[in-house]
């Protein structure tokens, strides 16, 4: 309950930050919205000795749509996601995910950027960056540098971000036409993290015919990642009921799903499963219904 | 928790039984190892820094080597202290069979934690033992003198 | 090694020289004796300890005081704005919607971020909103009773004021 | 006043954050403890090195035991419990609990106490404590326990700490007649209490006085007392416990733990007031369990649903150090039959010490297994008859006709358990037309063709409240009318200040605003018990009913003297003293008693004012009894289970006031709903605990509470002058009873559910392997 001591930093600029990081490097910290870092120096399983807190960085928060794309700042919040206009019009998905995170004074502080930087395994966003296709923008002292969603997530709590890196932004790209999308979370009972989260994105043709498909999983492996087969077997066929079933029953293949005390390995391969099915028979309804990402 | 796995390493089982038991090669391929020294025989002292997400903690402790049988297995036993974080103790017994490509290897451990790590880490416990065994064993492939 | 921060409480600043591993919850309660905020878990989940700052509702104990500096921080000691009760507090009471009352200011100040974003809460947004705040007296029944009252509350009084 | 839903007294203070919990209080100068605890669970303690924690800016002092011998003090044997005059128990061997022990027996348990000038330099100086532990075999479970090679949880002592026996007619003959026996073990969780605001303590010493003042989150103030000044060897009266705000008990709350003592010492000795608050991570690991508990049954039973006789096996997990000796098996017993006949029983049980914190009662101590096992009973006696659930408890249940009706049990206090004036039948039936019982069969069918799993489950209480021994009250009414009414308990959220006022105001004529109820202060009485049991209503309710009584026959002889008339001419009413028929010739109360200070005819009226102090001693409990039925659908494909329809039926006797009793009713469901589908102490194979936080620790949030829809039926009782009988551990007994069953008729019993909780994993595994 009680943090150890650490020296704060709050720069009030992108170059001020990665200043501090290289100064600091290994014995700092990124404070974005705090929410997984700051219950963790509270138990004292981490005890930074600096902590750089980017909460001063105008730049770095607020939804803005340039173009086909809609660039998000890493340090917006998830509410501040969740209530933003420019993603309600452009990719509604987002501020569906954003309102199932956590809970509101969660949503109020945690941030986008913080979320996906720290790549936590049951953590909504992951899911979504995936199936969205999303662009990672880091700096550095080097420079800028662009990672692909397919790219970020490499292992538990391990992303692409390297040392003395920021994450800065998120970039959504324009999804084809007649893409619909849905986020379908299991709820963990207690920690309210996802125990299986499903966020798809499905292209179909006028004839009903699944042109691309893209379903990022999140809590059943040790990080978040794409249900490639599911998403290879529903290309090129009609998106129903019946192909859905099938294309679902391989969602779990490729992820190496664990057990904890709550669910067994079999418990969360079969709640995958059951989640992608249902995740796609949602997007299925709002193909039907006409109700497409613009 | 238990688990276990099997990886191929390109160097025949003489040379793996080799790595395994020297102290450099092992402060090099246990992940965050920061000191690695032998106190006697088949047995070492070691410091290993966990940087894994929510946990940042520094383990001091042992590992020894023990029921070797050259060159096809063995078992390492090892314990931990974490200081606030807790501890972490666990074993494995290692098997070693030559192959074409090298050596396979395949272990099955038992770890187990206790303190703060087994209290707020529980969902994350599998998912850590085999990241660091994962990383452990790609080191040792890749590694080179 | 303190940071000074200054931060606008109830409508009055406060400033104190603090370390920067103070929580804003403990710079409430401890620098500022302002106890009506309470600690009820350490790892986000109970919602005891939420605040207004610059209007939106946190979990102070995952705040830390140099974050707040320059805020503006309503507590379960501010929610009136002056003597009285609020709705909020007038409703609580008449459907008996606490019962130990430990959880309840934070259950309050949620609520009244909750009633200011939905005005006419749905029950489904009573419960979504809720979620961050455990409590474990209530069954929460009647917590939703007290939550649906004070909308009404607050409706009347702003056609009342609208009225004059 | 009385049975009337006005709103309490207590909220004005706690709605506006004016409440003052433990953790509120701050003193001139005051001091922060951090415990150092073990993380073995068994271990030697071999040093404890303080000289890195001394050197921490801010902190004063490490201590870890050797400094005092106050210190080497060792906590109460039984916690409150009085059990031992139970004719169940055969044998019972406890080791000494030491504040400071040499050995750690949990994980969690306090090996030292760092004491610093804030709460962050406290946990600083607790980080840098280096013990050095020899880490020792431990055993987490039961079962493990009670094999014959197992560790001993402590040296010298088995882990057996205690066994008992009972038996009710004839089991033998009833399983020689059997035409079905059936046999399974049921198990249910260890729990949290999970209060939201952790244990706590604060402790001054007044160097004036050479007393000392404690704040404390207890349920039991007086047993701290005295507990403390035996220690410290002061008279009583020189230790002042304060309990009044408390933020949630429910048992857990209801031992007096080392800290309540380590704490109170060191103030004491350091001349420095100090504060400990428990962290919510120490609540998970250190803070008491309520304990796993496990019935092996065997139920002999007709073809016709009869049942015949029962066998139970009960095994409780008790943790590392057993305060209440055999109490919870005994309630279990106790409450095991519920509405129903069960000629023979045959029951041993045994309580198990493992390396895990004491094992506390927790709301509905040791009820919710009872239920559980009874229901299983009847339910898996439907299951191999093919006859409805709803059925076989018609053909088994006690009726009126069967009243007064006696069970066969031997209540805590000695006194044979007996039911009189409970219509068993009627709850049931009102239940089960307000469940629309019959409709849901009919619509069940309908669904299940149609692919969908709809399930309906009973489960049944009775809940045994106000155990005695007694509790008091001292009612006064001071110069300005304002009435005051002392009790010896304190609340942690049950309303007594509004409820106990309305039973003072409702006696003795005064205005509901006149009164105040000052409780949770050991000042205030000579005597008081504690609040756990369900006692409260009933013992300190008609305490205050007796003592305002008492006041109000003085007030009566006095004002007649003082009015010129008749003492059954008197009138009180709203505070106001006149005679009947003539109101114009009246008195205030506060004038009345004003004027009775210096009136030497108070010399027959017991002197000075109008005051009295009375005690209820109940001859033994009430029973307050009730009928839970839930509709639920069950998703195959994620073990999701939905709430349809949840019904309460209950009997508590005449409400004091409904709003109260409801927000009883609606938070005990919460907490039955938790404790059917997800609380969980979680410990591994070492001990170790899993379950170190509420990311892990379910408490239901407020969209998983389904809507209610209760049904209060009174059954007066003549057993105290109130008629009330004790709601508060009532409404989480059933929910895990009726909502198993609920689960395993929506899945056609395919599926036995024997063990709480009854989580998406039980139910996908259950149905993986059917």
């Amino acid at each position: 309950m009680f943090p150890a001591q650490f020296e704060y930093h709050r720069p009030g600029s992108i170059d001020e930050a990665l200043a501090l990081l290289g100064e600091y490097g290994d014995d700092a910290k990124l404070l974005a919205g705090g929410h997984s870092l700051i219950p963790s120096m509270k138990l004292r399983l981490l005890e930074p000795k600096h902590l750089i807190d980017l909460g001063n960085i105008a730049s770095l928060k607020g939804v803005r749509v340039e173009g086909d794309t809609v660039a998000v700042g890493a340090l917006t919040t998830h509410y501040g996601v969740e209530s933003s206009p420019e993603a309600k019009g452009a990719l509604p998905l987002l501020c569906e995910v954003a309102g199932q995170i956590a809970d509101p004074q969660v949503r109020n502080r945690g941030t986008m950027g913080g979320s996906l930087a720290n790549a936590d395994p049951a953590a909504d966003w992951p899911a979504t960056a995936l199936a969205l296709d999303a662009e990672f923008i880091c700096k550095s002292d080097a420079g800028e540098r662009k990672v692909p969603a397919s790219e970020w997530f490499q292992g538990l709590f391990t992303t692409a971000l390297e040392e003395g890196e920021i994450l800065c932004g998120l970039r959504f790209g324009k999804l084809p036409e007649r893409t619909a999308a849905t986020y379908l979370k299991l709820q963990h009972p207690a920690s309210r993290f996802a125990v299986v989260g499903v966020s798809a994105a499905v292209t179909t043709d006028s004839a009903g015919k699944c042109v691309q498909a893209r379903i990022g999983i999140t809590g059943v492996g040790t990080h978040a990642a794409r249900a490639a087969k599911t998403e290879r077997l529903l290309e090129g066929r009609v998106l129903d009921p019946a192909n859905i079933a099938a294309a679902a029953a391989l969602a779990d293949e490729g992820f190496d799903a664990g057990s904890d005390m709550h669910f067994s390995e079999s418990d969360r391969r079969e709640l995958c499963r059951a989640y992608v099915e249902r995740a796609l028979l949602g997007v299925l309804e709002r193909a039907n219904a006409g109700q497409f990402q613009p | 928790m238990k688990l276990d796995g099997e990886v191929v390493l390109p160097q025949g089982t003489d040379e793996t039984w080799k790595r395994i038991n020297d102290p450099v090669v092992l402060k090099a391929c246990i992940p965050g190892c920061e000191e690695l020294e032998r106190t006697g025989e088949h047995s070492f002292s070691a410091v290993v820094k966990v940087k894994i997400g929510p946990v940042g903690a520094k383990f001091k402790g042992n590992v020894e080597l023990t029921e070797l049988e050259y060159p096809v297995s063995l078992k390492l036993v090892g314990a931990g202290e974490g200081g606030v974080a807790g501890f972490a103790k666990g074993g494995a017994d290692v098997k070693l069979t030559e192959i074409p490509e090298g050596c396979k290897l395949s272990y099955v451990a038992e770890a187990n934690v206790g303190g703060k790590i087994a209290q707020l880490g529980a969902r994350l416990l599998d998912g850590v033992a085999k990241k660091l065994a994962d990383q452990f064993f790609a080191n040792l492939a890749k590694y080179e003198a | 090694m303190k940071n000074k921060v200054s931060i606008t409480v109830n409508g009055v600043e406060r400033s104190a020289e603090v370390e920067p591993r103070m929580l804003l919850v403990h710079f409430l309660r401890e620098e500022l004796h302002l106890t009506g905020t309470h600690v009820g878990c350490d790892t986000t989940q109970c919602g005891a300890c939420t605040v207004r700052m610059n209007e939106q509702a946190v979990k102070s104990c995952t705040v830390f005081a140099v974050q707040a500096d320059g805020a503006n921080v309503t507590t379960v000691e501010g929610l009136a704005g002056g003597d009285g009760l609020h709705p909020i507090q007038e409703a609580f009471r008449e459907h008996h919607g606490l019962q130990c009352g430990f959880c309840t200011p934070g259950m309050m100040m949620a609520a009244s971020q909750l009633l200011d974003r939905y005005p006419e809460p749905t029950l489904e947004q009573i419960k979504h909103q809720l979620d961050g705040n455990i409590c474990r007296c209530t069954g929460y029944h009647n917590i939703i009773k007290a939550v649906q009252s004070a909308a009404e509350k607050i409706k009347a009084r702003k056609q009342a004021q609208g009225a004059r | 006043m009385l049975g009337k839903a006005v709103p309490r007294k207590e909220d004005e203070r706690l709605i506006t954050g004016r409440g003052l919990y433990v953790e509120d209080v701050q003193l001139p100068g005051m001091l922060y403890a951090s415990f150092v605890r073990s993380p073995y669970a068994r271990a030697e303690i071999l040093r404890v090195k303080k000289e890195a924690a001394l050197a921490v800016p801010g902190v004063v002092g490490v201590y870890d035991g050797s400094e005092w011998p106050e210190l080497k003090a060792r906590l109460p044997e039984l916690n409150g419990s009085v059990t031992l005059t139970s004719p169940y128990i055969d044998h019972i061997k406890l080791p000494d609990h030491l504040l400071f022990p040499k050995r750690a027996s949990y994980v969690g348990e306090q090996v030292a106490v760092v004491i610093a000038e804030t709460p962050y330099a406290a946990a600083d100086g607790a980080a840098a404590v280096e013990v050095e532990y020899e880490p020792l075999p431990a055993v987490a479970r039961w079962e493990e326990a009670m094999k014959p090679g197992s560790p001993r949880v402590h040296e010298g002592f088995d882990n057996v700490v205690a066994h008992l026996k009972h038996k009710v007619g004839d089991a033998d003959a009833a399983f020689a007649q059997a035409e079905i026996v059936l046999d399974f073990r049921l198990e249910t969780q260890s729990l949290k209490s999970m209060a939201i605001e952790c244990r706590a303590v604060a402790a001054q010493f007044d160097a004036a006085t050479h007393s000392l003042n404690i704040w404390s989150t207890g349920q039991f103030p007086f047993m701290m007392r005295n507990t403390i000044a035996g220690v410290l060897g002061l008279p009583n009266d020189q230790v002042r416990v304060i309990a009044r705000d408390v933020g949630g008990g429910f048992g857990l709350k209801g031992v007096l733990y080392a800290e309540d003592v380590i704490i109170p010492v060191l103030a004491y000795h350091l001349r420095c007031p100090i504060r400990w608050a428990e962290t919510r991570n120490e609540h998970m690991i250190s803070a008491n369990h309520s304990g796993n508990q496990a019935h092996d049954v065997r139920i002999a039973a007709k073809r016709d649903g009869t049942l015949l006789g029962l066998e139970l096996k009960l095994y409780k997990e008790v943790g590392a150090y057993d305060h209440f000796d055999m109490m919870l098996q005994i309630n279990t017993i106790n409450h095991l039959t519920t509405h129903y006949k069960v000629p023979a029983l045959r029951i041993e049980g045994w309580a198990v010490s493992t390396n895990t914190p004491p094992g506390s009662p927790y709301r509905g101590a040791g009820r919710v297994e009872a239920v559980f096992t009874m229901d299983r009973v009847l339910d898996a006696i439907a299951r191999e008859t093919s006859l409805d659930p709803l059925e076989v408890r018609k053909r088994n249940i006690v009726t009126p006709a069967d009243m007064p009706y006696r069970n066969g049990q031997i209540y805590r206090d000695g006194v044979p358990v007996e039911f009189d004036g409970i219509d068993f039948p009627l709850l049931l039936k009102k239940a089960v037309e307000r469940a629309d019982y019959d409709g849901w069969r009919k619509r069940q069918k309908e669904l299940r063709a149609q692919g969908r799993a709809i399930g309906i489950g009973i489960g049944s209480y009775i809940e045994a409240g106000g155990l005695g021994p007694c509790e008091g009250s001292r009612v006064k009414i001071d110069e300005q009318g304002r009435i005051s009414v002392f009790v010896g308990v304190n609340s942690q959220g049950q309303s007594h200040e509004t409820t106990l006022a309305q039973v003072a105001a409702h006696t003795l004529g005064a205005k509901f605003e006149d009164v105040s109820v000052f409780g949770g202060d050991t000042r205030l009485m000579d005597f008081g018990f504690g609040t756990g049991a369900s006692r409260v209503a009933v013992n300190a309710g008609n305490a205050v009913m007796k003592a305002a009584g008492e006041v109000r026959n003085k007030v009566v002889r006095y004002a007649a003297q003082v009015l010129n008339c008749a003492e059954n001419e008197i009138v009180i009413n709203d505070s106001v003293v006149s005679v009947a028929g003539a109101t114009q010739n009246f008195i205030k109360l506060g004038d009345l008693a004003a004027r009775s200070i210096r009136d030497r005819r108070m010399i027959e009226l017991g002197g000075p004012g109008f005051h009295a102090t009375e005690f209820f001693y109940p001859r033994t409990v009430v029973w307050g009894s009730g009928v839970n039925i839930a509709v639920v659908e069950v998703d195959r494909r994620t073990g999701a289970v939905e709430i349809l329809k949840y019904v309460i039926v209950h009997d508590c006797g005449l409400p004091l006031n409904p709003l109260v009793v409801d927000g009883q009713i609606s938070g005990g469901f919460a907490q039955g709903l938790g404790i059917a589908l997800g609380e969980h102490a979680v410990f591994d194979e070492d001990a170790q605990v899993l379950s170190g936080s509420l990311m892990d620790y379910y408490v239901p949030r407020i969209g998983d509470v389904p809507e209610i829809d209760v049904e209060h039926v009174v059954f007066p009782t003549k057993d105290n002058p109130l008629g009330i009988k004790s709601v508060g551990e009532s409404a989480p007994n059933a929910p895990g009873a009726a909502l198993s069953a609920a689960i395993e008729d929506a899945l056609e019993r395919k599926i036995r559910i024997t063990r709480l909780p009854v989580t998406r994993s039980t139910i996908l595994s259950a149905l993986r392997a059917a």
